[in-house]
């Protein structure tokens, strides 16, 4: 086969989640450069084709749909909001694609057409969680987040875990904000007044983006420091940092599976590239980024396993697929579509990057069904035949309905 | 506990160590020193910083800082301790810690940084102030004996006592004094919660609060009424705290809105590329920030003009190349103007960068102004109110003293009119439309001070700009400024028990009903001139 | 039948004059009454315990100087300004004071403004067409149809105003003098009981104004108006009855000789040669 | 030719209703042709995926038309329009989401898999009855008609006009976008309402469904259009152009202004909750954007840039704006914006009245006929 | 003072002026007279340059071509506007509306002339109040005073008595005189009212369907000429 191989990218270039998405864009099509550069994958050329579904939902839909149908495309690395993803599943399922979502989500999802290849919330939120408890010793705990689904179930599965952690309902202080606030006054100073009662506090951030920086600004200027009153975040990275002054944020935390300081060498050269490829000394790189690393890789890899860019027959290789990470360690597809990943944890310093204090001891599997809501206790994913489920009760035995159904359209 | 056991060691020595010469050359102790901290595993760390700060050493302070800001890192290769000096990009700037000499820039591929985490910088800060507690400013040492609150254990008592002792200052006596009654109220003491009866610093809270769940009921009655009369104090603090969150959050809906005040509230052009001067004049900051490098303060300072000119550059190019075209057509200066949004936010994607850029807090708009312990005051937001007073004074005088302001009036009255009474049109909007402008870049410029600075920045505000400046009465700047201000207070009044995205609505509701009882908002054009 | 010619017949209730909603009750005295009526704008008094009472059919003139309230009173009749204190009757069923606009208007007041307003977007027809005396809530306008007749006398009114060549062109287009006439037309089309007329003749040349005054005549007795003018040839033209006007309240009333005799009304409106 | 003496039939004696009538079933026609009977790999073949694009635009037009009525007859920029269009979207999307029934990924009966992963344990009461289409199609009517008609008696009874007007409704729909973000509301939050099976029985994944949602989009749009058409050719849609331009003076003629505004803006409600309904199986979501103000104020745009008065040019501005959307986004992703940004202005400068404009020009050479089209009037 | 030779004008297609001539001389006032709707405003504006012309010329102070000025450069040679319909602004108070003529005085003033509210003593009563809210005779004063700030050496009057309470008419036109005769004021004036052309002015010309039918000095302004061209 003589065409190229098309590899459809469906992050926003414009609108509000430009500002995550586009580096991701890019990302890919750096990826795509030196495959290509290596002799591209079975003798075929990679070849991007990127939309720009500006941050719209719908849109996203219609652009994965046009990518797909009018496209062609063998895979779409894409999306970043778990809403834009739900937006496009039922796209890819009903057209048969492939697509990798790069971005740490809430979990609950585990669709044969999709490769998730950012954290789900057993491989970000839980083992931050141990370690404020843990290594800080922290007993009252404020889940702040932006009011959507990711912070919501996060913050669901979280607060199940505390209290069965023994953790009392008052020490814990539950506040949603909107998208994009910038007013934060009111909630530090609360969240300053709930620290004040005699117990260490930790605030957990799901805070989304644009949202960051008056909050960490706030904080800074209401003079809470990290060793008060540490804030652990989920969705600030070295991307997010890079338009923050991080003086006042020096000691506080994040949790992701990747930071741009990692000591490894995989990590040093890929950065080196990045900043090639962008022509920006000043470029950073970010969890995401990794994820597409690693799900462009074992995509690749998958192609090269089956021999043929075919979905089903790379839908049924990529399974088990390990490629390195840039962590210094491996990463695995799991047969539930996501991917093992190392948790760390890392303080922000005065230069905009975060280093390590703590990392699990091996890699995590992520877990697409959490363990701590009651509706999905008893689920598990599994797309590997003959199973070939996503909802597998083990209670009963059985496929939701959903898979079965699936199943049916499929004959 | 370990390091507090060295910081008295450390406290009897300074006087005589802080005098002391450096030691011979051959053989420098500091380099094992710093050696050990390197090489120790997690549970060795305390003892090797315990090592260095009770050497004496005159270079400790340096080290423990450096330590503590991730600084410290070693060479791959030899294993030699240095000193990060610039730890931005791949090439990193560094030093000999020893001798402070510059040992050029050296691959972060080669270096191994010495790990470091919360609860060891948590202690690290209570070296340090420890270490101030001696220094001669008395802020200085009073912000020590502040950071000791809640932190003092038995080992410290004697030193502090001591201190106590030689110390001439009242503020710095009663900081100290508290921190020691923190203490003793966990030891039981009934005496030292009247220390703390009057305090209002959370830590003194938060120590009566124990106090009252522990198990000496004397104390915990005793606490209690201290509680009682700390929340009373407290509880006006809080309500003088929530005006001012309200009055900040208004200040800057003011300043957003005021620009729009004048180029829609009195040339009814609805511009919807307002948002996007706002941006500029935040870009400006950051612009300027990158020609000043290190001088934060400066180049705010100068971005003010700056930002002025860019927007209000900016505002003519629109106005000439676009809204002359469409006198009479007000309605379709929106569409027009919403294209100029688009361009506008998409050039700055493409020509700077789709993320947010990095605006530096000047050291003097850091931090707060300090009322008493319960109640402070952010000193960006501080500034940013008095900034968007002084925007609006200015305003008001150029717009009511100046012909301008009359000539822009009449031309947006009846056109042909004003210029058949020689007024010339086409200056007055130009002028105008870049006045307008330009207050949206001098709000850029303050906004850099509190919140991102990006292609987005100014969809986030066109919205409320309009509804402050709808809200207080088309046309008038009074009302845009008594609607902004009052606008962010209900906000924040609001806030505490409905959550943010309640309070959010419920202002909008209010908006909603608001205007139907007052159809022209709060300060409506009256009389028969306003029906037409 | 043209209505130029129905009017010739004094004799007659004419059907464009027969009551179209809740009939006016004036048996027991004026057509429009107004007591004690007083408005202040932020402390100026524009209307000052105000006084004034039309007959049934009576063609009224009044008359004052620029700022009497002449206007303002006219607000205060159809609704447009409410007055801090006073009454309000129109016959003797409506109490104007509780009521707006439309309801007023409802009622058989039709008003001419002193700045002619007309619909500018709409053609000299339309205008017409709006104006007429019809059911006019919202469904019986959304489905109503443009029968023979209402186009007829659509088309006399046209003819009235002299305006039958403009008839489709747009209404913004008409020069000052146009618009005034357009307005005169609407407010035939109204077939109201009592009409107010503000500065009808403003910008009308000699002749043209004979013809309004002919007009406003010929309407009288059956339709009560209220004429506001200061061109003095054509109050005395018309005039049984003048009111004078000033600082808010009457001055003067009688017929147009004793009116410009008084000495006040000539010290503070006409001046002193005539 | 003798006018209609009904106002409903009106509309089809003009020769502007006949051509646009005769376009739009003449490209219904055509797009259905070419794509059941091109054959795939055939240059003239229309594939599902552009029926459910052209399926979009013309649930936008639909918008467009229903913005149009307000905005260039009776004079209100209703810059909260989306709220209507959203909200007809979300009544039926909350039926779509019922007819997943226990196929959903926890297989629950009843509750859609937002509720189940957050907890709730029974329907909220706002979500009875949406299992019945004949109930959620009525609801796709009344709930905006009925938002519509509580904000409009409000607001017209206290004569709120002009950008006072437009300001309001933007805070409608701000704060009912704020709303529907929270999870609470029971409307899935951001995510919103997605991964439905099928409508009314048919499968919502096949290309013949998508085929029979374009068509009857294309006639709603039809049907919609004829509505305001008929509603601007009556008695009423003069006495709207009054009211518009001459608010008081109207008033003095007896017509309760307030009603005749309330009126035409609750049909001009109902008529985008038409479009959202249509809209949400097409995109296969409906999730709180819509609500968004910046949304809403697009649509005045596309209506500007068609053409305000004319409702044949909100259609075309629609389709216009949201095609080019389509090409630039694939095409040029990087840089469409400037595109379409560049559009805005040239057009706004270049042609005062919009693209309708520059057809009426063309159109006013030849007969001299005209509709009054709308001066302006206050904002 | 002001000479117009063939002028044309047209709204859109519909031809308003035709080859117009129309000669205004120095320190007099001549009166333009006409049915409504004949072209008197439509002159008054092509003159100020508010509406555009197809040909012809208008010359002013004998040698400053008007056709091509910009209008804001047309007032600034010392021509005032009083228009039909008042044209004030509204949302200005009286003063402010005054005050906007200062912009043209040649002496830089920066007070408005005592002339203008001795003149219009009601105009000082209400200085501060909004020039809407005014009632319309009121607004008819303030606009002439407003033309009368910027010192003209040409005056324009469109219908200035309309509205205006008679003793205040016969007040309008005794300044007019005065202006003409103490200030060397020229003054065109658009009147309909038979008995104050007559006696205010030194010259009349009647326009009829935007062409101009007859001129002369006004002693020559028959009841024939009126039967004509004036009535219906
Ligand atoms: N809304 C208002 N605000 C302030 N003053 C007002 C208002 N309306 C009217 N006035 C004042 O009230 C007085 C009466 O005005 P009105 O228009 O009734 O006079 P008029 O008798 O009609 O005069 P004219 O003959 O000049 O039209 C005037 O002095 C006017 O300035
Ligand atoms: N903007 C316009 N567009 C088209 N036609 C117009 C326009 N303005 C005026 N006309 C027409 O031009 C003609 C002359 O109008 P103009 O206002 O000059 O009349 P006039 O002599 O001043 O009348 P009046 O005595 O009523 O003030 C009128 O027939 C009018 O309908
Ligand atoms: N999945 C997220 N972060 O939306
Ligand atoms: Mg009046
Ligand atoms: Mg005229």
């Amino acid at each position: 086969d003589e065409h190229p191989i098309k590899v459809g990218i469906l992050h926003s270039l414009s609108g509000t989640m430009a500002i995550s998405e586009t580096v991701l864009k890019d990302t890919v099509e750096m990826l795509i450069e030196q495959q290509n550069a290596k002799g591209g994958v079975l003798g075929r050329e990679l070849e991007a084709v990127v939309v720009d579904p500006a941050s719209d939902w719908p849109l996203f839909a219609e652009k994965a749909r046009e990518l797909l149908a009018q496209e062609k495309v063998d895979v779409i690395f894409g999306n970043w909001t778990s809403v834009s993803r739900k937006s496009v599943l039922p796209v890819v399922e009903e057209l048969n694609g492939l697509l990798f979502y790069p971005v740490q989500y809430e979990g609950e999802e585990s669709s044969e057409n999709v490769f998730y290849t950012g954290a789900a919330p057993n491989q970000q939120a839980i083992p931050a969680v141990n370690y404020l408890m843990n290594e800080i010793g922290v007993e009252r705990w404020v889940l702040a987040g932006t009011d959507y689904v990711y912070p919501r179930t996060t913050n669901k599965i979280l607060e199940t875990y505390l209290m069965d952690m023994g953790v009392a309902k008052e020490d814990i202080m539950i506040n949603y904000t909107p998208f994009g606030h910038s007013d934060w006054q009111n909630i530090v100073s609360d969240i300053k007044r709930f620290g004040s009662a005699g117990k260490k506090t930790a605030v957990v951030s799901t805070i989304n983006g644009d949202a960051n920086v008056p909050f960490y600004r706030e904080l800074g200027n209401q003079g809470i420091a990290a060793s008060d009153i540490p804030v652990v975040a989920f969705s600030v990275g070295e991307q997010e940092l890079s338009g923050i002054d991080t003086g006042p944020l020096v000691g506080h935390l994040a949790a992701w599976n990747y930071f741009m300081s990692v000591d490894s060498d995989a990590n040093y050269d890929f950065i080196d590239q990045w900043i090639e490829h962008t022509g920006n000394d000043e470029a950073v790189t970010n969890d995401p980024m990794e994820a597409h690393y690693i799900g462009f890789n074992m995509y690749i890899e998958a192609v090269k396993k089956a021999g043929t860019t075919d979905v089903d027959a790379v839908k049924d290789a990529i399974i088990g697929v390990t490629v390195p990470n840039l962590t210094g360690g491996y990463a695995a597809m799991m047969p539930n579509h996501h991917i093992t990943k190392p948790v760390l944890i890392g303080e922000i310093q005065d230069n905009g990057q975060f280093s390590v204090v703590w990392e699990t001891p091996s890699t995590v599997a992520g877990d697409a069904w959490s363990d701590y809501l009651p509706g999905s206790r008893d689920l598990i994913a599994d797309w590997r035949k003959p199973m070939s489920c996503g909802t597998f009760n083990t209670k009963t035995g059985s496929c939701g309905a959903s898979a079965g159904e699936m199943a049916a359209a499929d004959e | 506990m370990g390091i507090l056991r060295s910081l008295t060691l450390l406290l009897i020595a300074l006087a005589s160590v802080l005098s002391l010469p450096a030691t011979a050359q051959d053989e420098d102790p500091g380099e094992q020193l710093l050696f050990n901290l390197a090489e120790a595993p997690a549970s060795k760390v305390e003892e090797a910083i315990n090592a260095i700060v009770s050497s004496g050493d005159e270079r400790a302070r340096g080290w423990i800082e450096a330590y503590g800001n991730n600084r410290l890192s070693r060479i791959k290769d030899t294993g030699q301790v240095v000193l990060v000096l610039n730890n931005r990009g791949r090439d990193w700037e560094i030093a000999n810690p020893l001798t402070g000499e510059n040992m050029g820039d050296m691959s972060r591929r080669e270096l191994d940084r010495v790990a470091i985490n919360n609860r060891i910088r948590g202690q690290l800060e209570g070296i340090l102030a420890m270490l101030d507690l001696n220094a001669a400013d008395p802020d200085v040492r009073e912000a020590s004996a502040q950071d000791m609150m809640g932190k003092v254990d038995a080992s410290l008592v004697a030193p502090l006592e001591a201190r106590l002792e030689q110390e001439g200052s009242a503020r710095v006596r009663n900081r100290i004094e508290e921190a020691l009654a923190i203490y003793r109220v966990g030891e039981g003491n009934l005496e030292a919660i009247d220390v703390l009866a009057g305090s209002l610093h959370p830590r003194a809270r938060a120590a009566l609060n124990e106090a009252v769940r522990g198990d000496n009921p004397a104390l915990a009655t005793k606490a209690k009424q201290a509680l009682g009369t700390i929340e009373q104090k407290l509880k006006l603090n809080r309500a003088a705290e929530t005006l001012y969150f309200g009055l900040s959050l208004g200040s800057v809906l003011v300043l957003a809105a005021i620009g729009l005040a004048i180029t829609f509230g009195v040339m009814g052009v609805i511009n919807m590329a307002h948002g996007e001067l706002i941006m500029l004049g935040a870009y400006t900051t950051w612009g300027m920030q990158q020609l000043f490098p290190g001088q934060p303060g400066l180049a705010l300072i100068l971005s003010i003009p700056t930002g002025f000119m860019v927007a209000a550059t900016a505002g003519i190019i629109i106005e000439r190349s676009v809204i002359q075209y469409l006198k009479g057509r007000p309605l379709e200066t929106l569409l027009a103007t919403f294209g100029i949004s688009l361009i506008l936010q998409q050039l700055v994607r493409t020509v700077i960068s789709p993320q947010n850029r990095t605006v530096v807090t000047p050291e003097w708009m850091s931090g707060s102004l300090v009322i008493n312990d319960a109640l402070s005051l952010t000193l960006n937001r501080l500034y940013v109110l008095a900034f968007a007073l002084v925007v609006f004074a200015t305003l008001m005088l150029i717009m009511r003293k100046t012909r301008l302001g009359l000539e822009v009036r009449a031309v947006t009255q009846n056109r042909n009119m004003a210029r058949s009474m020689g007024i010339r049109a086409t200056r007055v909007d130009i002028m105008t439309f870049a006045l307008g402008s330009g207050v949206a870049g001098l709000a850029g410029v303050a906004l850099s001070q509190l919140t991102n600075v990006g292609p987005n920045l100014g969809q986030n505000y066109i919205i409320d700009s309009f509804m402050v400046v709808v809200f207080g009465g088309v046309g008038n700047l009074w009302g845009t400024l008594i609607a902004g201000l009052s606008l962010g207070t209900i906000n924040q009044l609001l806030e505490p028990w409905a959550g943010a995205v309640l309070a959010k609505i419920i202002v909008l509701v209010f908006i909603i009903l608001f205007i139907q009882k007052r159809p022209k908002g709060l300060f409506p054009q009256k009389g028969r001139a306003a029906e037409g | 039948m043209s209505m130029l010619e129905q009017l010739t017949h004094r004799d007659r209730v004419f059907d464009f004059l027969a009551p179209v909603a809740s009939p006016v009750d004036v048996r027991h005295g004026p057509i429009l009454y107004m007591e004690g009526v007083n408005v202040s704008f932020d402390g100026f008094k524009a209307i000052n315990n105000l006084n004034l009472t039309v007959d049934d059919g009576e063609l009224r003139c009044i008359i004052g100087p620029n700022g009497a309230g002449k206007t303002t009173m006219m607000d205060i009749i159809t609704g447009k300004t409410r007055p801090d204190t006073g009454s309000v009757w129109f016959g003797s069923r409506h109490n104007l004071l509780t009521k707006n606009e439309p309801d007023i208007a409802s009622l058989g007041i039709g008003r001419k403004f002193q700045k002619p307003t007309v619909f500018e977007a709409l053609t000299v027809f339309e205008n017409l067409e709006l104006a007429m005396a019809t059911d006019k809530r919202i469904l019986p306008t959304l489905t109503a149809i443009m029968k023979p007749e209402y186009r007829d006398r659509i088309d006399e009114v046209l003819q009235t105003i002299g305006l039958q060549k403009l008839r489709d062109k747009l209404a913004g287009i008409l020069s000052h003098g146009q618009k005034q006439w357009l307005e005169i037309g609407m407010l035939l089309m109204q077939k109201p009981r009592l009409l107010l007329v503000d500065e009808p003749v403003a910008g009308m040349t000699e002749q043209e104004m004979e013809r309004t005054a002919e007009l406003l005549t010929s309407l009288a007795g059956k339709q009560s108006v209220v004429v506001v003018e200061h061109d003095m040839g054509f109050v005395r033209s018309i005039a049984r009855q003048v009111t004078v006007l000033h600082q808010g309240s009457v001055l003067a009333e009688g017929t147009m000789d004793q009116v410009s005799n008084d000495p006040e009304v000539i010290k503070v409106y006409l001046g002193e040669e005539e | 030719m003798a006018i209609s003496q009904n106002w409903l039939l009106r509309p089809f004696q003009e020769r502007s209703t006949q051509i646009f009538l005769g376009v739009l079933f003449a490209a219904l026609v055509v797009v259905t042709f070419l794509h059941l009977f091109m054959p795939q790999d055939s240059a003239l073949h229309v594939s599902a995926y552009t029926v459910t694009l052209l399926g979009k635009y013309l649930c936008y037009a639909l918008l467009a038309v229903a913005v149009d009525l307000v905005w260039g007859y009776l004079g209100i920029l209703s810059l909260g329009h989306g709220a209507f269009f959203a909200l007809g979207g979300y009544a039926m999307g909350m039926y779509l989401m019922r007819q997943i029934g226990d196929r959903g990924t926890y297989g629950d009966p009843i509750l859609p898999d937002f509720m189940v992963f957050l907890n709730w344990d029974e329907l909220p009461w706002y979500w009875l009855g949406f299992d019945m289409a004949w109930f959620a199609f009525i609801m796709v009517l009344l709930a905006p008609g009925i938002l519509a008609l509580v904000f409009g008696f409000l607001a017209f009874r206290s004569r709120v006009t002009g950008v006072y007007l437009s300001i309001i409704t933007q805070a409608l729909t701000f704060a009912l976008m704020l709303a529907f973000f929270r999870n609470e509301m029971g409307f899935g939050g951001n995510n919103g309402l997605t991964d439905f099976r099928d409508i009314l029985g048919f499968n919502l994944r096949t290309d013949a469904t998508r085929l029979g949602l374009f068509i009857a989009t294309g006639i709603a749009l039809a049907i919609g259009y004829v509505i305001c058409r008929a509603i601007v050719t009556s008695k009423l849609g003069r006495v709207s152009i009054a009211c518009r331009d001459a608010e008081a003076r109207t008033r003095f003629l007896g017509y309760r202004v307030e009603r005749v505004q309330l009126f035409v803006f609750v049909v001009s409600a109902m008529l985008a909750g038409v479009a959202g309904a249509l809209y949400v199986p097409q995109v296969g979501i409906i999730n709180p954007s819509e609500f968004s103000p910046l949304f809403s104020i697009e649509i005045v745009v596309w209506v500007a840039l068609g053409g305000r008065a004319t409702l044949y040019g909100a259609v075309i501005g629609a389709i216009l704006v949201n095609y080019a959307k389509t090409v630039f986004t694939g095409v040029m992703p990087d840089a469409w914006l400037f595109a379409l940004g560049g559009l805005f202005v040239l057009v706004t400068v270049f042609l005062p009245k919009g693209i309708a404009g520059l057809l009426q020009k063309r159109r006013k050479a030849k007969t001299d006929d005209d509709t009054p089209t709308g001066q302006e009037a206050t904002a | 003072m002001l000479k117009i030779q063939k002028l044309n004008q047209y709204y859109g297609e519909s031809h308003t002026l035709w080859d117009l001539d129309l000669d205004v001389p120095q320190g007099q006032c001549t009166c333009v007279m006409g049915r409504n709707g004949v072209g008197k405003t439509t002159l008054m504006k092509c003159i100020m340059g508010e509406e555009t012309t197809k040909s012809g010329s208008i010359e002013f102070a004998e040698d400053v071509e008007l056709t091509k000025k910009k209008i804001e450069d047309r007032s600034r040679l010392s021509i005032g506007y009083v228009p039909q319909g008042r044209q004030i602004f509204p949302l200005l108070t009286v003063e402010e509306n005054l005050r906007t003529g200062l912009a043209v005085r040649k002496d830089g003033s920066k007070k408005i002339p005592e002339r203008v509210y001795e003149l219009f003593p009601v105009l000082k009563e209400m200085k501060n109040r909004r020039g809407g809210d005014l009632s319309g005779g009121q607004q008819q004063q303030l606009a002439i005073g407003r033309a009368l700030v910027i010192e003209p050496r040409l005056l324009i009057l469109d219908e200035p008595g309309e509205g205006i309470q008679p003793n205040i008419v016969a007040q309008i036109g005794e300044v007019i005189r005065r202006l003409i005769e103490e200030d060397g004021l020229t003054v065109l004036l658009v009147e309909q009212k038979l008995p104050f052309a007559r006696k205010y002015a030194d010259r009349f010309a009647i326009l009829d369907r935007g062409r101009r039918v007859a001129e002369g000095g006004i002693g020559e302004l028959s009841d024939e000429l009126i039967k004509k061209h004036l009535t219906v």
